[in-house]
């Protein structure tokens, strides 16, 4: 077990490396550079040129890249080549903030998907089931920013409960901080678990076809107890992948809700430094995402073995 | 330089009896919405009657009060977010430049100047040598006073090859600036320029502390001081307890953006927000009709249109350009995109706002699809493509209806859509047919200068018109004002119309925009300078909240 | 109503498409008395599981009971609520299914999946039901039975999970147990061993019995009652001893007809010589061969040890071991599936290359290899046709009408109707399926076919039409055979030569009647020994024998020193058999057994099997390897 | 053969027995779907359709611009005659004219780009469970990497740095959903690839390519079928979230992601009915992407919920 987990951390340190190269390619391929786009419509080429200088955009590609990657091994992050800051600030806070959403997602939205795609594949074509299925058919089929936008309206603007905007600061207190982020924690709770039930359901009943199910039913065992002690645990492998692919999700994708939200996350400082063409930035953070990435999966993987005797308990 | 005149019914041009109705129901505590249904009842639209209260409440209420905290959201921001004066751009850089910084010279609502850090300026008989006089007691944030080194180092950024300023043009015809004594410096110019207090008044040219490199923080002489400054996420002034005159009402302004309008304005109407950037126009009817929030809409000389590159087809047909100019529907461009919060454009970047210089007298083009018709046959070109980017509210919607009446001449205008980001480094003046924008200018020269120069930097078409750039020139010495506005009239119609000799500039403006922003009714003190958002971005030094 | 257990009429029927009915069980009555075995007899298909599973109230997805009635103790169990048909399940009737592998849930722990009827119908507590459940291994005769029920099912053998199945239904004290096919996917020796264990415990508890097989020699020594079975009727029942000494159906005589013989000397048939037989057409020398990579020259698991076998022409070389003795890595290894990591392979006196990507396409077609399951075997997406044109068009380069007369051709040379050609294998039953599968190898000519299994997983009468189809198949066509199974009698009736495989090693190896005849070698005497023999009392009797009691208590181990059969040997030598590599003793030319006694000893212990002396008694059968 | 009696006589000549074999598995039964699934084939089959013929049926062209005010509520009389049955959008365009046009980009892009996505992902899932070895250590990493980026990002840099074309649309779209295909098909791919019959063509001495297209690809057309209906519903909200960015697809087209996007504000202060404007491109999505999983989950949750509907509380 351990040979496999050391197995894929190296895996990881490749997909962390071919990201970087990606990443790097793909951004530069943009139309238009970091100086252009900060300096934007009263750009003059003696400008341009003066900006390239003071930041380092002048030389070579491959000497940034690799001036990059040198950094970035001694765990320098480098400068932002839009605005100056150091990255390591710009992220460090961000990092923070989307952490502490993405863990408090999931510690509504796991528990509770998972309680309710058992109960959906608990009772299979019943109401509850209908219901669940077609609910969480419902949300995961309208685009999120739609359901953003909604509860933005209804919640805070015609309701008048919660901010518009999700007030995460340092000074607030701890009432201002959970209403403050209490909006954008509902949409994405809302968006995961549609998507985490569904995936919990049909694990279920993936499971539900092997012949000790069968037996179980002939030992006379009741529904719940089929459900929880038999299919469960041996749709913990695929289960606890889909939540490592969410929280990925949450750590990574989730820049609608924050765009929508105001809210000060990771995913959004990509996407600015993919629009303002900021090497180092977008590095960064795609390095981060890849991490989160590659971390998650190798938990999910080692949770995987833990739930499975077979991989446990070797013969 | 005379005062603009803004577009909206003021409380001032009601009649006598209305008015009264307004600031007594107003004074008795009538809510905006009362008062607004009593109006709209007597006739007026909705977008008037709030613009009506909104001036009563703001006659009404002029007493400051002091403390108090105010929030404001741009539209954008990132990690391009700079302190840096120099390398200012966006609104957000701009109004915590104005919170942070000082001028030399302010900029008055009606354009003229007025002195700031220089306690007074003067120029020479042909304004070609201007001195300032700084004022002995201002500090800087970290306690050090201001001298003339500091204003010399602060305007040495916008000169030579390393510098970055994205103002340098504005001030290259300053030869030198020269230090007199402790608090006095001379510009001396390469020819006269009368525009010089307004150019420096602009936001690139705030004062920053001599030999400061690192822009992580604002060590400024400005009403505030720096509390926090997380690039696209906040900033955070405090009041300057020691600023050199009375300084801000409010103790702590906080400075972010919400990128998504429907989310900022949602921010506005749930009160997350005091004060917001860039209202979409179709949100004012919403807004106005909200309780405690309202509309700050100031007409200017800000433009946005269609670029056709002179150097190119289909541009450098005069005949394409014109048939484009004749195809847009100018009104219905400011009353259903606008809103009504704009001007009909001429194809002209000067408009009412620039005062006298500007050319009242010639005709509008209409709509007229027969003269579209006729030209676009002349120019014998049946496509075309556009390349549109959001940069302005407005505009997208601008070209479609463009594209739709282009198709009623037998025009395919082809509309590409491409993002915001690096438009201007790899779209704008670079693809045949694209889109601009531009805020107003503090003058119609510096406009003219920036835009349509025949060696602007930023000349949109690439239009080479030498009599153009020879008038230009001149007209900054010419001190007669029906000579100058002679002058700038037909200058104006060069870019307009041009002459058969010679093409017009391939701009096609079809309007004029306001700054339309949104604010609460508990935040007043709000300018109406008309050359950025929110009376061009004087607001953190001068509001205050009325429940403070 | 004196009977513990009545069926009455009982129907179970599937959908069609459009609703219409499908029969599957069509009205099936027997009775099981209380303390009762009654065997349902049938092949495939006979809806004999389908059957013993109504017992329960239960019937698969997309079944119903359209009518008859189960009655335990005189009550209808179809007509009851639900609730209390839960009731009834683990608690008064108890199932054991066919694979304990899968039938066992790999997440939970065995004591648990053990105890869970009980616990959970209340019969008792938990601390009860591990009691009871520890003293049911131990009269299952399970190793380490106080901690057995904390392992994991993936930790115990195939023979061990199929009797803690009988465990787990045994553990509420059902009064009446349900086996379906619980020894059929075991090897012979392993068979044995859980028949005896339930055989055991059924008598012992004095629980009535439903045993559901298609093996007759089976029923005959745990049965008192069969129930023939075919398409869902009942041909025949009646008392064991009666159907198997005196069956008057004609279906129970065919059944009667495929119970496998006895392995003994003569049981094959001659073979003409119409083909030059003396060639070695394939030889394998010196070979050794395993999984995990070469390390240091060797494999990380070694399944193959210096194997050396040569096959002639036209000969059919058995090779018969036990699961995971390498039999079918030998197929693979000559067939270059798998490279051998040490040795060579010849081909017609040349040397083939170990990796079968670089062999030559003409050497390529004269090995084929026939894989044990049709089903996968067999690409579920192409037509018989395809599945049997490609190896002609592909070796071939027949084309068109002509590779379709060449398919037609195949199919009649097994015996399968030319239709065929325009069906999917899923459209085909197990036997046919199987006999394509053979026509495959056949289409590319070869020179030698190597069957894997081809009959194990067959039932009685199928798998000797195909062993029939083989014989024939021999006789027309001249090709060799690498025949390969589990199953001595079928491996006897069919070959020349057999090599009989033991931990990777060949322990004995020779023409078929010399093999099949003394002087054995231990091994192969206990393999003789354990094919059930149709007649009632043949278990008890050869439980009597000593070498079956050594035999079958212990598994098999693979050793890198001594013999590798020495732990399961009654005639083992202490510090000899278990350090030394046994030397090879040739009692008759060609026939070779690989044994440290001497001729002389061999012979002795056949003749008096009780009295050799051995040091098995000594070690305790909790010494077992739990593996 | 299976119609025969048990009373006819055992005389054939090849041995044919009165007890024939009987077939292995019950009659193979088709698939039936239930109510739902009938209703996600009528709801899926009316959009392909409105794809095809959708601009013929809107009352009125996609661009054209009729009213003066924007977000009318629906059942308003337009001007030039006629009714916006579902009201107008931002730019006074008809709502309903702009869903029936949008189906041909929605339905007709989503559909491309997955259908390469599929022809992507799958030939190089496929060959890297083939090929195993670098060939799959390569494949697998470049896609690792794709995975572990967000879509929303990758999609931006792609789009942006070629330009927002419907090709350039849905080749980003093809390219991002071919890593999620990839993953499964080279699972599949690896499964299928210890079957015997692979094993046995190799054996023949197939090529890869047959083995590729021949043997594997058809086992695992059906499973990755489902898979199809479900991608196919990521690549319509993919295209919305572009849109969101503005990057979607380009004006005046009409896509039902960007109809939401630009008509979101009208929730915000359209009068009455006028605040729908995006809930009806919304409810078009929706439709869509819930009637392609309701055939899928009908198709793919049979099995399991045949069994655990034997349970018993």
């Amino acid at each position: 077990m351990q040979r496999m987990v050391f197995q894929r951390i190296l895996i990881g340190f490749v997909t962390l490396w071919v990201v970087s190269v990606l990443v790097f390619l793909m951004t530069n391929a943009l139309p238009g550079d970091v100086a252009q786009i900060v300096l934007g419509q009263s750009a003059t080429p003696e400008s341009l040129a003066a900006y390239r200088a003071e930041r380092g955009l002048d030389q070579p590609l491959l000497f940034q890249y690799f001036s990059w990657l040198g950094n970035m091994l001694t765990g320098d992050l480098g400068v932002s080549k839009a605005g100056g800051a150091t990255i390591s600030s710009l992220i460090s806070g961000r990092l923070g903030n989307t952490m502490f959403l993405a863990a408090l997602v999931a510690l509504i939205s796991v528990p509770l998907s998972v309680a309710l795609g058992l109960l959906a594949a608990m009772y299979p074509g019943t109401w509850i089931d209908r219901t669940l299925t077609f609910g969480t058919l419902a949300l995961i089929s309208v685009p999120d920013f739609f359901i953003a936008t909604f509860s933005v309206l209804f919640l805070a603007v015609y309701l008048g409960w919660l901010p518009a905007i999700a007030n995460v600061a340092p000074e607030n207190t701890f009432w201002e901080m959970a209403r403050g982020i209490a909006m954008p924690l509902i949409v994405l709770v809302i968006v995961v678990a549609a998507q985490m039930i569904r995936m919990t359901r049909a694990g279920i009943l993936n499971v539900m076809n092997s012949p000790y199910i069968e037996m179980a039913i002939l030992k006379g065992v009741r529904r719940k107890r089929i459900i929880l002690r038999h299919a469960f645990f041996n749709t913990i492998g695929p289960i606890v992948n889909v939540i490592a692919l969410n929280l990925a999700y949450l750590v990574s994708g989730v820049v609608i809700v924050e765009t929508i939200f105001s809210y000060p996350g990771l995913a959004k400082l990509m996407i600015d430094g993919v629009q303002t063409r900021d090497l180092p930035l977008v590095q960064a953070c795609a390095m981060i995402f890849c991490g989160t990435y590659v971390i998650l999966i190798i938990l999910a993987d080692v949770a995987a073995i833990l739930a499975n005797p077979r991989l446990r308990n070797p013969k | 330089m005379t005062g603009i005149k803004n577009n909206l019914p003021t409380v001032a041009n009601l009649s006598g009896t209305d008015r009264e109705t307004i600031e007594t129901g107003l004074r008795r505590g009538a809510n905006r919405r009362e008062v607004m249904s009593w109006l709209i009842a007597a006739g007026a639209s909705i977008a008037a009657a709030g613009s009506i209260v909104s001036t009563a409440q703001e006659a009404l209420a002029a007493t400051p009060k002091k403390g108090g905290r105010v929030k404001f959201a741009s539209d954008l921001h990132g990690p391009s977010d700079t302190l840096d004066p120099g390398l200012n751009t966006s609104t957000i850089d701009y109004t915590r430049g104005r919170s942070f910084y000082n001028s030399l010279c302010q900029i008055n609502d009606d354009l003229s100047t007025r002195p700031e850090l220089a306690e007074e300026f003067s120029a020479n008989s042909d304004n070609s040598e201007w001195t300032f006089k700084l004022r002995k007691d201002v500090k800087f944030h970290d306690g050090s006073p201001l001298t003339a080194d500091d204003v010399i180092f602060s305007m040495s950024r916008h000169y030579g090859e390393k510098s970055t300023s994205t103002a340098k043009t504005l001030v290259a015809d300053v030869k030198e600036w020269k230090k007199v004594d402790s608090h006095t410096v001379k510009a001396i110019m390469q020819g006269p320029n009368a525009d010089l207090p307004v150019i420096l008044g602009t936001p690139q040219f705030k004062i920053i502390k001599d030999g400061t490199t690192d822009f992580q923080t604002a060590n400024g002489t400005g009403p505030f001081t720096l509390k926090e400054f997380s690039p696209g996420v906040r900033s955070i002034g405090v009041r300057n307890a020691h600023y050199w005159r009375e300084g801000a009402n409010v103790e702590e302004i906080e400075i972010t953006a919400i990128t998504d309008k429907v989310a900022r304005t949602s921010a506005l109407l749930s009160g997350d927000i005091d004060l917001m950037q860039a209202l979409d126009p179709k949100a004012i009817r919403k807004v106005e009709s909200t309780d405690g929030v309202g509309v700050w809409s100031v007409a200017s000389g800000a433009y946005f249109g269609i670029c056709a590159m002179t150097n190119t087809a289909p541009g450098n047909n005069p005949d394409f350009v014109k048939a484009l100019q004749y195809i847009q529907r100018r009104k219905k461009i400011v009353k259903s995109v606008l809103k009504g919060q704009g001007t009909v454009g001429n194809d002209n970047p000067i408009n009412i706002a620039y005062g006298a210089d500007y050319c009242a007298g010639m005709v509008v083009k209409e709509h007229d699809l027969d003269k579209a018709k006729f030209h676009l046959k002349k120019s014998g070109i049946t496509a075309a493509e556009l390349n549109v980017a959001e940069v302005a509210p407005g505009l997208t919607d601008t070209c479609l209806l463009a594209q739709r009446e282009a198709q009623k001449i037998g025009l395919d205008l082809q509309i590409k859509k491409v993002p915001n980001d690096g438009y201007w480094g790899a779209v704008w003046m670079k693809t045949p047919l694209n889109v601009v924008s531009w805020n107003m200018r503090p003058s119609a020269n510096v406009m003219m200068n920036l835009a349509f120069a025949p060696d602007a930097t930023w000349n949109d078409t690439l239009w080479k018109n030498e009599r153009f750039g020879k008038l230009l020139v001149e007209v900054r010495g010419v001190t007669d004002a029906s000579k100058r506005a002679e002058m700038y009239c037909e200058m104006q119609k060069m870019i307009s119309e041009g002459t058969d000799e010679f093409p017009g500039s391939g701009m096609i403006i079809p309007a004029h925009r306001n700054y339309v922003d949104g604010k609460s009714d508990k935040v007043e003190g709000i300018s109406r300078m008309p050359l950025g958002s929110l009376g061009g971005y004087e607001w953190p030094e001068f509001c205050w909240r009325t429940d403070a | 109503m004196s009977d513990l257990f009545e069926i009455d009429n009982l129907q179970i029927q599937a959908r069609k498409e459009d609703g219409t009915p499908i029969p599957i069980v069509k009205g099936v009555s027997f009775n099981v008395k209380a303390g009762e075995v009654v065997a349902l007899i049938g092949e495939s298909g006979s809806g004999k599981s389908t059957i013993s599973m109504a017992t329960m109230a239960y019937c698969r997805p997309g079944l119903e009971f359209p009518g008859g009635e189960v009655r335990l103790h005189g009550k209808d169990v179809l007509s009851m609520d639900p609730q209390d048909q839960r009731k009834l399940r683990g608690n008064n009737v108890a199932y054991l299914a066919q694979s304990a592998a899968a039938t066992f849930n790999p997440a939970i722990t065995i004591g648990e999946q053990v105890t869970e009827a009980a616990v959970l119908h209340g019969t008792m507590t938990q601390e009860e039901a591990d009691k009871r459940a520890v003293e049911l291994y131990h009269a299952l005769e399970l190793p380490d039975p106080d901690r057995l029920g904390r392992r994991y099912p993936h930790q115990v053998s195939g023979g061990q999970l199929q009797r803690l199945m009988a465990a787990m239904a045994l553990v509420s004290g059902p009064d009446l147990l349900v086996l379906d096919e619980p020894t059929t996917a075991l090897d012979v020796t392993t068979q044995i061993e859980v028949l005896k264990a339930f055989k055991k415990v059924i008598r012992d508890e004095g629980s009535a019995a439903i045993y559901v097989t298609h093996d007759l020699a089976v029923v005959a020594q745990v049965a008192d009652h069969i129930v023939v079975l075919y398409s869902g009727e009942i041909q025949e029942q009646g008392p064991t001893e009666k159907i198997i000494t005196n069956p008057t159906h004609p279906y129970t005589k065919r059944l009667m007809a495929a119970v496998k013989p006895t392995p003994v000397a003569g049981m094959g048939e001659l073979v003409d010589d119409a083909f030059d037989r003396d060639e070695a057409n394939v030889e394998v020398r010196n070979m050794t061969a395993g999984y995990g990579g070469i390390v240091n020259g060797k494999p990380v698991i070694t399944v193959l040890r210096d194997i050396n076998v040569k096959i002639k022409n036209s000969h059919v070389v058995g090779v018969i071991g036990e699961s995971g003795c390498g039999k079918s890595t030998l197929a693979r290894v000559i067939a270059g599936l798998l490279p051998a990591a040490k040795g060579e392979i010849y081909l017609d006196g040349t040397k083939l290359e170990a990796d079968l990507k670089n062999r030559s396409k003409e050497e390529l077609q004269k090995v084929q290899f026939v894989y044990q399951m049709a089903d996968t075997a067999l690409n579920p997406r192409q037509l018989i046709g395809d599945i049997l044109g490609r190896p002609i068009e592909f070796y071939q380069g027949i084309k068109g009408s002509q590779r379709r007369e060449e398919v037609a051709n195949l199919l009649r040379m097994v015996e399968l109707p030319v239709e065929f050609e325009s069906r999917y294998p899923s459209e085909l039953s197990g036997g046919q399926k199987q006999r394509v599968n053979m026509a495959r190898a056949l289409a590319a000519k070869p020179e030698i076919m190597l069957c894997d299994e081809v009959t194990s997983a067959l039932d009685s009468i199928v798998s000797s039409n195909v062993i029939k189809l083989l014989q024939k198949l021999r006789d027309q066509t001249g090709v060799s055979f690498v025949f390969i199974s589990h199953d001595l009698s079928t491996v006897g009736s069919f070959a020349d030569e057999i090599v009989v495989l033991y931990a990777g090693r060949v322990v004995e190896q020779g023409p078929v009647d010399e093999v099949l005849a003394p002087p054995y070698h231990p091994y192969t005497r206990l393999l003789i020994s354990s094919v059930p023999e149709l007649r009632v009392g043949w278990l008890e009797d050869t439980m009597q024998k000593r070498e079956m009691a050594v035999g079958i208590a212990r598994g098999v181990e693979i050793t890198e020193r001594g013999c590798p059969f020495y732990n399961r040997c009654p005639i083992a030598i202490d510090d000899v058999c278990d350090v030394e590599i046994p030397p090879t003793i040739e009692p008759h030319k060609d026939h070779f057994i690989t044994c440290h006694r001497s001729m002389e000893d061999i012979e002795a212990a056949e003749a008096a099997p009780q009295q050799i002396l051995h040091g098995f008694e000594k070690a305790a059968p909790d010494n077992e390897k739990v593996a | 053969m299976t119609d025969m009696t048990q009373n006819e006589i055992q005389d054939d000549a090849q041995e044919k027995t009165i007890y024939d074999e009987l077939p292995d598995a019950p009659p193979k039964k088709t698939l039936k779907l239930s109510w739902t699934g009938k209703l996600g084939v009528i709801v899926v089959a009316f959009w392909a359709l409105m794809a095809l013929i959708g601009p013929w049926v809107a009352p009125f062209d996609q661009a054209e611009i009729l009213d003066m005010d924007s977000y009318l509520p629906p059942g308003a009389e337009i001007d030039g005659g006629g009714t916006h049955w579902l009201g107008s959008d931002n730019n006074e365009r008809d709502t309903l004219s702009r869903i029936l046009w949008g189906a041909r980009m929605t339905v007709g892009i989503s559909f491309v780009a997955t259908l390469l996505a599929y022809l992507l992902g799958v030939t190089a899932g496929i060959a890297a469970a083939v090929k195993k070895g670098w060939t799959d250590m390569i494949l697998s990493r470049i896609n690792d990497a794709i995975l572990s980026l967000p879509t929303i990002m990758l999609g931006l840099l792609i789009v942006v740095a070629l330009g927002s074309s419907i090709p350039i649309l849905i080749g980003t779209a093809a390219v991002i959903y071919a890593s999620s295909v990839f993953r499964i098909a080279r699972a599949y791919g690896q499964e299928i690839m210890v079957m015997d019959y692979v094993e046995s063509a190799q054996a023949r001495g197939e090529t890869i390519w047959w083995i590729i297209f021949r043997e594997v690809l058809p086992n695992a057309a059906m499973p990755l079928a489902t898979d199809f209906g479900l991608r196919l519903v990521f690549v319509v909200l993919f295209i919305s979230s572009l849109s969101f960015l503005g990057l979607g697809i380009q004006p005046p087209n009409a896509d039902w992601g960007s109809m939401v996007r630009e008509s979101l504000e009208a929730m915000q202060f359209a009068e009455g009915m006028g605040a729908w404007a995006p809930i009806w491109p919304a409810l078009a999505i929706a439709s869509f992407t819930i009637a392609i999983n309701l055939i899928v989950d009908d198709i793919s949750a049979k099995s399991g919920g045949d069994l655990a509907k034997k349970m018993i509380s």
